[in-house]
């Protein structure tokens, strides 16, 4: 598979207003890009597209060779999405909510949580929480890893948390990541696109 | 059922007409008119 | 934009007109000592003009755009209100009031055509519901508002006259036989789903779930009918059918023909205008590129 | 899936109590619209124990996809993937857990307040099992669609209501003959078609689960 991630002319639209309008491009096995863009230029809206969290209205997107439209199933196998939802339960702890994706022993210690492993989410910052979705994605082995603002929220060592993950997984996994920092990320970014107006530029 | 033979009732039998041709028009007249206001 | 895709008025009304023939212009003429039946049987006559009813009423609604000045719509209702006029004068001025009941059984040849037609639109609409879930088209979704409407009216009306009827008959307005219950949790169930599309605003949702509510509850209706039944059969009272002749089914014909034609309009005009709101509320075709520039 | 639904309903227990105080009142309440007449309230007691019971349920029913949508964690899961109609019966499971366990709570309240001793336990026990099974496949359904909406607390009992009469009729029928004693056995006609009710809205169900939940 020589692209990971094949976008093709893909609209979506939300209510009287197109949130993306006919964006193509290609992300190529085991690189990683950079959407940059305004709030609200359709950075979100692309990535839960290819996660398969919504349908596109025109144009489909090919995710491992899969299409989002059709093969779904196989899409949400291959890739994993950190949303600026965090997809957690308040009412359990953070063991529990990670055990419904796998074993949450390692991954916890990973993103440094162990200690608070057994606290119900509720009584998590926003950061931990942020980490702990981290923790979440990483548990799915994707393939195709959809990182949706990493670095929003986190301190500066959950900064370097993520780029630490993101080397890590340079190479085993492609890497679609929307972020504001755009010095940082396009430091190590292999491809970089810019959304503005739900418009490739 | 009854065993008599219902006499008179010719105020339920108008009233059931007049209810349902009353709705029916109605209704039937705010479709035309929201109708028109489209096609214009 | 709606693609209009004209389509001739002409096959509709041919079935409409056989179904007409055969289920009362033929019985009607049998009463001035005409014969036009052709030879064909009664009951072969009673099934074609139904399975003609329904199949052109059917063609109508499913290419509710005959021009986009809704003439069809038009002419239907028109049509409707003649049959309903001419079938209600022949049924409250010329039939014969009926041995036991009097003059109160000419409700059934409005009741009876309102039974059958305001099933018929929710059973439409039941079908558009399963037709927007695998082909996810619009269309289908403002023919499935537009039945259930007209379909809740029907079958509220058709409550409002078993009361009626029930009252001189039955001594009180409401019965808790099978038939009247059902129709009133019917009417539930649909309003329920109603104002379930004015609570939605986003118009896919709408729509999805607006079909998956028709669809449960279209199952429900015939199991809430049969509970009924049961939980009455103590002192169930039914009316038997009986020998009906000419001149008892004259009007119902002529009334049931009437509703359907008006039915069938009503759910036409009713759903472009349902259309209407799903094409304001969903976004315009795309700009070009060009146009996004300038707007910027 | 089931466990993690379960252990969900686990920590909001709390949540169950306030229910079941809610299902109590609600029975204490209906006995004033009667007035103090033992043997009608003895007679109108199962009905009165599935009216509160059918009250109740729509509070556990909204609650339970409370969770759901807070982080949005119902698509966290569909992602994963998950099936919905995995999502589905675990769900309904639960519901009917808590469900049949908040009848079996209330049934106590009901031989206290209106005097209605049961005449056969496993019947009215068995009617609660089924009837709470009934409730919660259209319920969890109907739940998971409202609770995407503003106006979820009026929309679900408004769809939820009216299709849930034969349901609702069968228990009570059958319910009022395990406790007034039913001599020609006509139970057992009604249990038949509180079954066939919960089979063809557990399959149906399940099946139109995706679509609702899916975008």
């Amino acid at each position: 598979m020589e692209f990971a991630v094949d976008v093709r002319g893909v609209s979506r639209r939300y209510g009287r207003r197109w949130a993306l309008a006919e964006v193509s491009l290609a992300v190529p096995t085991g690189a990683v890009a950079m959407i940059a863009g305004s709030n609200g230029s359709g950075k979100s809206t692309l990535l839960r597209i290819l996660a398969t969290a919504i349908r596109p209205d025109l144009g489909d997107a090919l995710v491992g060779g899969f299409s989002v439209k059709k093969e779904r199933e196989d899409v949400r196998r291959l890739t994993a999405l950190l949303s600026h939802y965090s997809y957690l339960y308040e009412a359990l702890n953070a063991r529990e909510n990670l055990s419904l994706f796998g074993d949450p022993n390692a991954v916890l210690a990973r993103v440094g949580l162990a200690a608070r492993a057994e606290d119900p989410i509720s009584s998590y910052s926003a950061g931990m929480r942020k980490r702990l979705s981290f923790a979440r994605v990483l548990l799915q082995q994707p393939k195709v890893v959809l990182l949706d603002e990493p670095y929003g929220q986190l301190d500066p060592e959950g900064f370097r948390l993520v780029d630490e993950v993101v080397s890590e997984l340079r190479g085993k996994a492609t890497i679609v990541m929307a972020t504001h920092q755009v010095e940082r990320v396009g430091k190590f970014a292999d491809v970089k696109f810019e959304l503005a107006q739900g418009r490739l530029r | 059922m009854n065993t008599g033979v219902v006499t008179g009732g010719w105020s339920y039998v108008w009233a059931a007409y007049s209810l349902t041709a009353g709705a029916l028009f109605l209704y039937g007249v705010s479709l035309f008119v929201r109708v028109r206001r489209i096609v214009q | 934009m709606i693609v209009m895709r004209e389509r001739s008025i002409v096959p509709g009304i041919v079935l409409l007109l056989l179904a007409a023939w055969f289920g009362f212009a033929v019985a009607l003429a049998n009463h001035y000592g005409l014969d036009v039946s052709f030879g064909i049987s009664t009951g072969l006559q009673a099934a074609i003009a139904a399975i003609a009813g329904i199949v052109g009423a059917v063609y109508f609604l499913v290419s509710d755009n005959l021009g986009p000045s809704l003439k069809a719509a038009r002419l239907l209702v028109v049509l409707g209100i003649a049959c309903f006029l001419l079938g209600s004068w022949y049924g409250l001025f010329v039939a014969p009031p009926e041995k036991f009941m009097g003059q109160v059984q000419r409700i059934m040849y409005v009741h009876v055509p309102t039974a059958w037609n305001g099933l018929l639109a929710i059973t439409f609409g039941f079908v558009c519901a399963c037709v927007f879930l695998f082909k996810s088209d619009w269309k289908w979704d403002a023919r499935l508002e537009a039945s259930i409407e007209v379909g809740v009216l029907l079958s509220f009306l058709l409550c409002c006259q078993g009361a009626i009827w029930a009252k001189p008959t039955w001594g009180v307005w409401w019965d808790w036989d099978p038939r009247l219950t059902t129709t009133a949790v019917l009417v539930f169930a649909f309003l329920g789903i109603l104002a379930l599309r004015r609570f939605v605003e986003d118009p896919l949702r709408r729509a999805v779930w607006s079909s998956v509510a028709t669809i449960i509850a279209y199952v429900d209706v015939p199991i809430v009918y049969f509970s009924v039944k049961w939980w009455n059969s103590l002192h169930q009272q039914q009316s038997s059918p009986q020998t009906v002749s000419s001149q008892f089914y004259l009007p119902l014909r002529m009334n049931a023909f009437g509703v359907l034609f008006i039915m069938t309009g009503f759910i036409m005009l009713r759903s472009r205008i349902a259309r209407e709101r799903v094409e304001q509320e969903l976004a315009p075709p795309l700009p070009r590129a060009v146009e996004m520039q300038e707007a910027v | 899936m089931l466990r993690k639904e379960l252990l969900l309903q686990w920590r909001t227990r709390a949540q169950f109590m306030a229910v079941f105080v809610f299902g109590a009142a609600s029975l204490l309440l209906f006995s004033f619209a009667i007035g103090p007449n033992s043997v009608a309230l003895r007679t109108f007691s199962a009905g009165f124990l599935w009216l509160g019971l059918l009250l109740s349920s729509t509070l556990t029913l909204s609650e339970s996809f409370h969770a759901e949508m807070e982080n949005r964690a119902l698509e966290g899961l569909l992602l994963i993937p998950t099936s919905p109609q995995a999502i589905y019966y675990a769900k309904t499971i639960a519901n009917w857990l808590q469900l049949a366990l908040l009848g079996i709570a209330l049934v106590p309240v009901m031989v206290v307040l209106y005097d209605a001793g049961p005449q056969s336990i496993g019947r009215l026990l068995l009617v609660i099992l089924l009837g709470s099974a009934g409730l919660s496949a259209p319920g969890t359904l109907y739940a998971g669609m409202t609770a995407q909406l503003r106006a979820k607390q009026t929309l679900l009992p408004l769809l939820f209501f009216p299709l849930i009469v034969p349901a609702l009729l069968a228990s009570v029928k059958a319910t009022s003959l395990a406790v007034l004693g039913d001599p020609m056995d006509q139970g057992r006609s009604w249990i038949t078609l509180l079954s066939a009710f919960v089979a063809i809205y557990w399959s149906l169900c399940g099946l139109l689960f995706g679509r609702v939940i899916e975008e």
